[in-house]
């Protein structure tokens, strides 16, 4: 059953606060898959020099940012969401088996994905919602159980105040037990073998309220960070 | 050498039937065979089952033909997205059939058929609604589930560049499923923007060989 | 148990005669799989114009006739029997996967391969011999079951009298069911779902001989044809 | 970006271990990493797996691996070729294991474990030595035997050109099964003729994509 939890009336993370946060953990010379909606937040957010090589499920190996002129936009070079994007040097192009080879065979470093819920044990819900009769689930699932490590960024608590943060999905599972880190407009969590590990939380913000905004219990650490916003 | 060229529109188009399991090739706005769907529309066919990765969006291409009555069934792994108005309305009201796939399986799926084999067991959807119904299996520790081949009696592909014996090479991200796609059916029509004479592909670049390919139609 | 059958004493037909009889059956537009050893022998024979596609199982569709001048040897350029090769116009380089997806996903109208035994139902032994603990698969289990034909090409009988063709196996199978045709220097026989008939005899012998040369029952066609040798 | 050229040989194949399993690239004189091989012998390997097609030929590569005691076992679909003097000798002798697997097999067991997958029904094989010891399943009439992915702990890959980033193009039937393996091993090597800058090779004819590539040594 879903759990109501209370958001503190206070200035949280905005958007891009959150997407910023999270690109600050993309590794250089990673490969990482970048899910369609808030996720693509993230990508204006990572320094050029780390030279992150980003997978489109569409079969693009080394996708690069949008086009900055109108003149270059081409229909035929698209990201998973359908915007138009480029293609870095030394990117290739392969067909859907291939790039899903790609990802489900462990060469993901990282997914980045948007979330309904996250279960301390790392159990991922993103593609139905409860009680729906069906819902898209894409490349989503592929990802999830393919890559090394998901991050998931999402709001905290959904816009109807039910916890997003939970002990037990309630949604529908898109993969068990991947999600490695939670970033929201609150906290930044990790997700261990013993539950949620508070990591970061947003400005202004104690630990006691993102507990408060969660349906699952938040491990402290020895020294709470506040998120560099 | 076998003439794979279709003079027409028309004559590419002319050898779908009823009941027929059509795999459409395409991603978002890219390696979409627009003309061969819209060929197929218009000819009064009843309950196809179209495999492509969403359901139709606005009123033109598979949307069209759900609108016309010709399809029974969707196989897809994005149905609900915005533009996909059709469809949505058609699903509630019970009009057409829907099966969801996650979209590598979808992929590996007709890869697997297009292969001659007879499934495969994947870790996707382990644990989820996708893994109803489906043996799961433990390798090596590691929990899967079984996938069946999805094979087509006709796959409409998109390509860039074709060459009198069929072979094909695509532009970019309109690659996506199509190479797939070709593999996978029975008849595989292309629709390409461009022929070249026979001996001017280089052999290293050619993506879906000559053989997949049953008939080809060039927009120009 | 392995039956010794009688030879007859006459002159039979050579390799290359066997060949010639057996690329005749070579349809044009066919996609064809050669394997190695005597089924090489049909190459020469098969008329250019019928521009018969031939696949490589090392990922060659399009091989063409070996090079005639030693300058244009390519050591990257070979066919299954390692020998010397030229691609076709029009020919493409797939990968090992790919090209036995070709082989096993029924895009082969034929595939012409050596045999040790052929059985009235169809099925072929030619990997293994009888008793040794291993043997040489090669490709010939996948193309075989995945060629929508197989002509099997070899002599009626073993060097040591033993028959080949058979009511069953001796041999270990390298598939079941799947021979349609058989090309030897006695005769020209068809599997039927009511097992061998014999098409065509060798100039100058019987079709009693060629049963006698047999250890299955051969039907009789309606008319017996002589080999156009 | 990651830096993936080898200085030299010796640092290239510095990673082996004893009791790896070692994907080797190669049919007949075409695409085989002749100096990655070279490279491993002397160094006193012991307990190898080797997976490549034949079991090696002559007394150098593989033939020379197997001399010097370094290999436990040999996974191939021609180990008897005239030419295999030294495996066939070693094999009879007991002082190696030998796994016969259908060509076809062999490579769709690479490209299911570089997929990510847990195995595959496939038809070759029915009926046979081969499926002993198998599940067999029917699948829509036809039978099926079911085949586990194979994993290399290396694979060592022969290709004709690659960039800075480790994309690599094969030369003519050079390819055979390097792809699979640079796909299936946890770390490849790559031997090849001719490095060129980044950005010099078409994203289009790229056929082992960047992310397949641990290391790579030029050999000029």
């Amino acid at each position: 059953m879903s759990q109501i939890v209370k958001i503190p009336q206070k200035q949280l993370l905005k958007r891009d606060q959150i997407a910023k946060r999270l690109a600050a953990d993309l590794q250089g010379d990673w490969v990482v898959n970048i899910g369609i909606g808030i996720p693509t937040a993230t990508l204006p957010f990572v320094p050029a020099e780390r030279d992150v090589v980003f997978h489109s499920e569409n079969g693009l190996i080394g996708m690069g940012p949008p086009p900055t002129r109108e003149e270059d936009v081409d229909r035929d070079l698209m990201s998973a969401g359908k915007g138009p994007v480029t293609l870095i040097p030394g990117g290739a192009f392969v067909h859907h088996a291939d790039s899903f080879s790609l990802a489900r065979g462990g060469r993901l470093d990282c997914a980045v994905l948007g979330a309904f819920q996250v279960a301390a044990n790392g159990d991922l819900a993103n593609w139905k919602v409860k009680g729906a009769s069906s819902g898209n689930i894409g490349g989503a699932m592929d990802i999830a159980v393919g890559a090394k490590q998901v991050f998931a960024i999402m709001t905290h608590v959904a816009k109807n105040g039910e916890a997003k943060i939970v002990e037990n999905l309630t949604y529908p599972p898109t993969a068990l037990g991947v999600v490695t880190r939670v970033y929201t407009d609150m906290a930044v969590l990790s997700v261990t073998p013993k539950g949620f590990v508070l990591e970061e939380v947003a400005p202004g913000l104690t630990a006691e309220e993102v507990q408060a905004a969660s349906a699952a219990r938040l491990i402290l650490p020895d020294s709470l960070r506040t998120i560099a916003a | 050498m076998k003439k794979k060229k279709a003079a027409t529109l028309e004559e590419a188009v002319s050898h779908l039937r009823d009941g027929a399991t059509v795999l459409i090739g395409g991603f978002g706005y890219g390696g979409v065979p627009e003309h061969l769907i819209e060929g197929i529309c218009g000819r009064g066919l009843r309950n196809l089952t179209i495999v492509n990765n969403n359901a139709g969006t606005g009123h033109t291409g598979i949307a069209r033909l759900l609108e016309e009555g010709c399809v029974g069934k969707i196989i897809c792994s994005f149905p609900f997205a915005a533009e996909s108005v059709v469809f949505k309305d058609m699903y509630e009201a019970g009009k057409v059939d829907l099966e969801v796939v996650p979209q590598g399986t979808l992929a590996e799926r007709m890869r697997n058929a297009g292969a001659g084999l007879g499934g495969f067991l994947t870790p996707t959807g382990v644990g989820t609604e996708i893994a109803e119904g489906k043996a799961e299996l433990t390798v090596d520790g590691k929990r899967y589930i079984m996938e069946k081949p999805l094979r087509g009696d006709f796959a409409l592909v998109k390509a860039f560049k074709v060459d009198p014996r069929g072979n094909l090479v695509y532009r970019k991200g309109a690659r996506n499923f199509n190479p797939v796609m070709a593999m996978a059916a029975d008849f595989t029509i292309a629709e390409v923007r461009e022929e070249v004479p026979l001996g001017a592909l280089d052999p290293e670049v050619i993506v879906t060989p000559s053989v997949y390919v049953d008939c080809y139609y060039v927009t120009g």
